[in-house]
């Protein structure tokens, strides 16, 4: 049986069913989480897909961490368990404070949906391992809140530690800090990417299949998983 | 005090304010007949909004009766017009819907919350079929690029539209960016939606089965969009009463959101009898029209709707715009499950009264009959007008006035042609429109085939077979100015043609009609004109008119905007994979440009740089236009085409560099004998594509094309490697063969400048009001 | 130095989906009796010198037609000279 | 019933990209001398009864935890009561 990968849907969650699409094309198992569950359903690992949880009108991802299966996501994660948040899944990991810093407005003040190149600077994670480390790739990239912010403290220590795992390549889209498109915990098991790999998984319907790994990748690592 | 029917038998001489309302005389009289008695206050607020332009087509149904009197013999139609939204078979038990709808005044006075609310009206009428809405798109039309009004207007409208799509979860896969003086202070903002459903899943707007119950779900009714009826309340009845409400209103994309998945679970569960959703004219439309459809009578206890605003009056809750609410027909058993569902996806419902065999449509309010009235009386049998209509005055010097050489100077040197090249791709008209469409996802639901700035949107429908739909709208209003019948079917022409050359087959057709008022004979003869080009077409080319929307009223005192019949053409594709996008790919495939080239400026967009405006537009050839359909549609089923682009502004010229612009390979090409170089490169003429043929094809392909009788021109070749021999090492370049030579760079730059060097600058200003709105 | 505070609020008719989402989170976590909630927005406006004469004419009127939008929106304004 | 007015503004030290348009654009029209402007949130909770003990407690904390985020953005609570 292949591997079990939780996506969960809050309401205004938008990109779940292509999160769950992608899982399949890699050769996994999609199970539907529903942000109200209180039992993980055994999940092997969970991604937070991309959308607008509860419109999003607070903050992004500020109401959504408040989530009754985000407690179970969160005290998981601390242990170990492969967490992917895209988008607004990694805004309610910047919010959960299971990822340091926090995503705000994009410098130039519009939504912006555009085929994003960026370089895999980290392949340590269960998230990246299928990449070559340096690879560029193509994936969109759709947000109005994606500029990455945190501390110079804080960006040091990310970059010191092999923490940062995509950048941004060719002109800055959102004003991220020194270009930073995607980060994760000092264990690596969690990840928070702003672009969409999950969007790049058909060439029929992406700029390109560049997404894929990451998902690939997860499976790869359960494999060697207990 | 509440007026109700008891306290309008014994008053039958109060003063209505029925003129305040927008009716007129005649109108009071007719309801004063069809009542008995004096209508209530709620009864003429209902009557008033029921019976306007807007909700009755009192002054366009004769003319749009021709849709169905003339539409073509065809299996494909499952709900026709009348409905929310026609629907048509895609075959494997699919079927898709979809419709256009303006929001154009709203837009001007509120530019983000009006379009915003314009999406989110159109997704409502599709959801309100049955479908799942898989994207949407937006004709939009504005003023001169640079007047100051575009610019306070334009980027508030994108955020609009792009902030309750994106925040929806549908991708915009196209839409249309004009600029014309004729929209200066009316602005055009039409939106499209369309979704699928399986054939079982239709739904249809109908209150039936006696004793069954009407919920009102979604949001909450509060004060918003009911400017005209505010007069009824709070001057007439009680002068202390509430303030005057704002007309505009506020979207939530986010409980639009959570609607649709409530809606489509209540659908599929098989909870739901008839369905409606609230639009202009709120609770009295949505009432009025289900009870019309259905057993015919209903009663509704208005006290019972939930409110966002507890000082709201009866009338008042009538009209409410309020947004993202719907209204659905249940039977008691199934109420529980229903409320089940709601609840599960946060969405308020309450049932608000129950269907009736008295032919009566009756509200009460606190115990107090406040409306009794026949529903069809409001709903379907308001008045019809044959408002006079005759040609205009200065129409035969309009089309008189043809820009021959003679009347307008043209290019006739290499280096002069090349100008012209970058004049047009540089104009706001065929700039790249990126500064709009980057801030809408085209990504989400991951179902999008083909997207801005393909010549036409398409989707999957499903999955697992490839199934999907192409969808494009158009319309060249100064086509339709200089003659509105030839103008109406140019843009059913050139929407057909988007679609076949995207490797779908054209299916139906909808459309947006935007005019000036319809008590001036000459607009009202632009309209005939424009209903009656439409429907001859489409009955020739054998696609029907499934629904559309009247736009009337674009005007600016005594201006009115030039005739903008927007169509939109949906077309189906068995297997997505065989679409055909517009950039070429292939280094040696070959370039050709199937149909015929004549010298046809008038209305062009070269002739409209010029400031001209003139002339009789392109001549429509219908049998031409299926012809290319066919070819195109075969060729791409059988794979022996890596390209194709319509042409259509700009001409050759412009086509030839939008396919490079977006395949970044450079292409070297030549003019064919005997047309002059201008002429080929920009004019206008219609029936014609550009196909781009693999040598390995170019047999099978010319040989197909001669033998059904198109003419087929190789006039070009894909070449990636122009670069060296033209002065530019290591660029893509493209060649026009003794005319000139231009990078892809020096295309790109100043086709890509022109939006943001308008728009760019002064978007941190325009965006501060709406930043608090986007997401 | 001068500092305006200018609130913008919308119009108390006027929905506001995000005064209603914070209302339901509040809930939601416990917070009893939260009878209504609206969202505006704060600008705190450091000016040059004192706010006077045709400039303090210029912000009222900037206040009510570039960082509001009267069509929805109300505003106050506040100066601490 | 009780007032609770929460404002939640930027960090000092994180961009601020809208008050910065805000700024550019009172300039542009006109303004002169306008040093700085920062653009923050005001939240206006209408509370049942008196806001104290726990409730009071319970809003502060979600002042800090729910309206705003520490890692960006300050807050201060006022109340009416
Ligand atoms: N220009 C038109 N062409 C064809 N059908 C039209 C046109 N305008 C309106 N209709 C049809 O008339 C019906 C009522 O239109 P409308 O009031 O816009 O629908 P709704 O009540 O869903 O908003 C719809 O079925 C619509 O498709
Ligand atoms: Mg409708």
């Amino acid at each position: 049986m292949s591997a079990r990968i939780g996506v969960v849907t809050f309401p205004g969650s938008l990109d779940d069913v292509d999160a769950a699409r992608a899982i399949r094309i890699a050769g996994g198992t999609a199970v539907a989480l529903w942000h109200g569950d209180t039992d993980l359903h055994g999940v092997d690992a969970v991604v937070l897909p991309g959308g607008f949880s509860y419109g999003d009108y607070l903050r992004c991802g500020a109401i959504a961490k408040f989530a009754p299966v985000m407690s179970l996501v969160i005290d998981k994660a601390q242990v170990g368990l492969p967490v992917l948040g895209i988008c607004n899944g990694f805004q309610i990991l910047c919010e959960s404070r299971l990822l340091p810093g926090a995503l705000t407005r994009n410098d130039h003040q519009h939504f912006i949906c555009r085929d994003q190149r960026l370089r895999i600077e980290s392949t340590d994670t269960p998230w990246t391992m299928d990449f070559a480390l340096g690879q560029e790739i193509v994936i969109p990239l759709k947000n109005g809140e994606g500029g990455y912010v945190a501390s110079e403290v804080v960006l040091d220590e990310l970059f010191a530690e092999n923490r940062v795992i995509a950048t941004y390549q060719g002109e800055n889209p959102n004003g991220s800090y020194r270009n930073v498109a995607g980060i994760s915990n000092k264990a690596g098991n969690v990840v928070g990417l702003m672009p969409h790999p999950e969007h790049a998984v058909e060439l029929l319907t992406g700029p390109t299949i560049d997404g894929v790994p990451f998902f690939t990748s997860v499976l790869k690592s359960l494999i060697g998983a207990p | 005090m509440i007026d109700s029917v008891n306290i309008a038998r014994e008053s039958p001489d109060t003063e209505q304010p029925w003129a305040d309302l927008g009716l007129k005389q005649d109108e009071y009289e007719s309801i004063k007949e069809i009542l008995g008695r004096r209508p209530t206050s709620s009864e003429l607020a209902m009557y008033s909004v029921m019976w306007s332009e807007h909700c009755s087509y009192k002054s366009s149904k004769v003319h749009l009766r021709q849709f169905g009197d003339k539409a073509p013999k065809t299996d494909a139609l499952l709900v026709g017009i009348g409905e929310n939204a026609g629907v048509v078979d895609i075959g494997d038990g699919w079927a898709v819907t979809f419709k256009v709808e303006s929001h154009n005044h709203p837009s001007y006075v509120e530019p983000y919350q009006g379009a915003a609310t314009g999406i989110g009206g159109i997704v409502r009428d599709i959801i309100s079929m049955g479908a799942r809405p898989l994207a949407v798109m937006d004709p939009l039309r504005f003023g001169a690029a640079d007047a100051p009004d575009t610019r306070r207007v334009l980027p508030g409208v994108v955020a609009g539209i792009g902030g309750y799509g994106n925040c929806l979860g549908l991708p915009n896969i196209g839409g249309e960016l004009v600029f014309d003086e004729s929209y200066a202070g009316n602005p055009l903002v039409n939106a499209l939606c369309v979704g699928s459903m399986k054939h079982e899943d239709i739904h249809l707007a109908s209150a039936k089965g006696v004793d069954n119950l009407v919920v009102l779900y979604g949001a909450r009714t509060g004060g918003d969009g009911i400017g005209g009826v505010s007069v009824l309340a709070s001057e007439t009845f009680d002068a202390n009463g509430p303030a005057k409400r704002p007309s505009v209103q506020v979207g939530d994309p986010f409980m639009e959101k959570l609607l649709i998945e409530a809606t489509l679970e209540v659908l599929h569960a098989g909870l739901v009898e008839g369905i409606q959703d609230l639009g202009g004219a709120g609770i009295s439309c949505a009432t009025s029209e289900l009870a019309s459809n259905g057993e015919g009578g209903m009663q509704v206890y208005l006290d019972r709707v939930l409110l966002r605003d507890a000082s709201l009056s009866p009338e008042e809750i009538l009209m409410s715009e309020s947004q993202e609410r719907m209204c659905a027909v249940v039977t008691p058993e199934k109420i529980d499950a229903f409320m089940q569902l709601c609840k599960k996806w946060e969405v308020e419902a309450v049932v608000i009264g129950e269907v009736t065999d008295t032919g009566r449509l009756v509200i009460d309010w606190y115990g107090d009959t406040i409306v009794d009235v026949p529903p069809r009386s409001v709903a379907h049998d308001g008045p019809v007008y044959e408002r006079p209509f005759h040609r205009p005055s200065w129409q035969d010097a309009l089309q008189a006035d043809t820009p021959t050489g003679e009347r307008l100077p043209r290019p006739s040197t290499p280096d002069a042609l090349k100008h012209t090249l970058l004049d047009l791709i540089s104009s706001p008209n065929l700039a790249s429109k990126s500064w709009v469409t980057s801030q809408y996802d085209r990504y989400v639901l991951g179902n999008t085939i083909l997207a801005q700035p393909e010549d036409a949107g398409m989707i999957r429908v499903d999955e697992e077979s490839g199934l999907g739909v192409a969808i494009s709208t158009d319309c060249n209003s100064r086509f339709a100015k200089l003659d509105p019948y030839a103008g109406a079917q140019l843009a059913l022409v050139e929407s057909y043609r988007n679609i076949s050359v995207a490797g779908a087959k054209p299916l139906a057709v909808t459309n947006c009609l935007n005019f000036g008022s319809p008590e001036d004979p000459e607009v009202m003869w632009q309209f005939a004109q424009a209903t009656t080009g439409l429907a001859d077409a489409c009955l020739e080319l054998g696609i029907p008119v499934t629904g559309g929307n009247v736009s009337f009223y674009n005007q600016t005192g005594e201006n009115a905007i030039s005739p903008t019949p927007v169509v939109g053409v949906l077309g189906v594709i068995n297997n997505v994979e065989h679409r055909t996008p517009m950039a070429w790919a292939g280094d040696g495939d070959l370039i050709y440009i199937l149909g015929d080239t004549a010298d046809e400026f008038a209305g062009s967009e070269w002739a409209h740089l010029q400031g001209h405006l003139g002339g009789l537009p392109p001549k429509v050839d219908l049998p031409a236009e299926k012809l290319l359909s066919e070819i195109m549609v075969a060729a791409s089923h059988e794979g022996m085409i890596t390209a194709a682009h319509d042409v259509s502004d700009g001409g050759v010229g412009v086509a030839v560099t939008e396919m490079a612009l977006r395949a970044n390979i450079g292409a070297r090409f030549w003019i064919p004998e005997n047309i002059d170089p201008f002429v080929f490169l920009f004019s206008e003429s219609t029936a014609r594509a550009i196909a781009v043929i693999p040598g390995t094809e170019e047999l099978r392909f010319s040989e197909m094309c001669a033998a059904r009788g198109m003419r087929a021109t190789r006039f070009g070749v894909v070449d990636s490697g122009l670069g060296v021999n033209s002065g530019h090492p290591g660029e893509q370049v493209i060649v026009c063969d003794s005319q000139f030579t231009l990078t892809i760079d020096q295309l790109r730059e100043v086709n890509e400048a022109t939006l943001p060097a308008l728009f760019g600058g002064e978007k941190c200003s325009a965006q501060v009001s709406e930043s608090y709105w986007d997401q | 130095m001068a500092r305006v505070v200018v609130n913008v609020a919308l119009k108390p008719e006027i929905l506001d989906p995000q005064g209603r989402a914070v209302q339901g989170a509040l809930s939601r976590l416990g917070l009893s009796g939260v009878m209504d909630v609206r969202q505006g927005k704060q600008f705190i406006i450091d000016i040059d010198g004192e706010l006077e004469g045709d400039r303090a004419d210029l912000l009222e009127k900037l206040a009510g037609e570039l960082l509001s939008n009267p069509v929805i929106e109300d505003f106050t304004l506040t100066v601490e000279n």
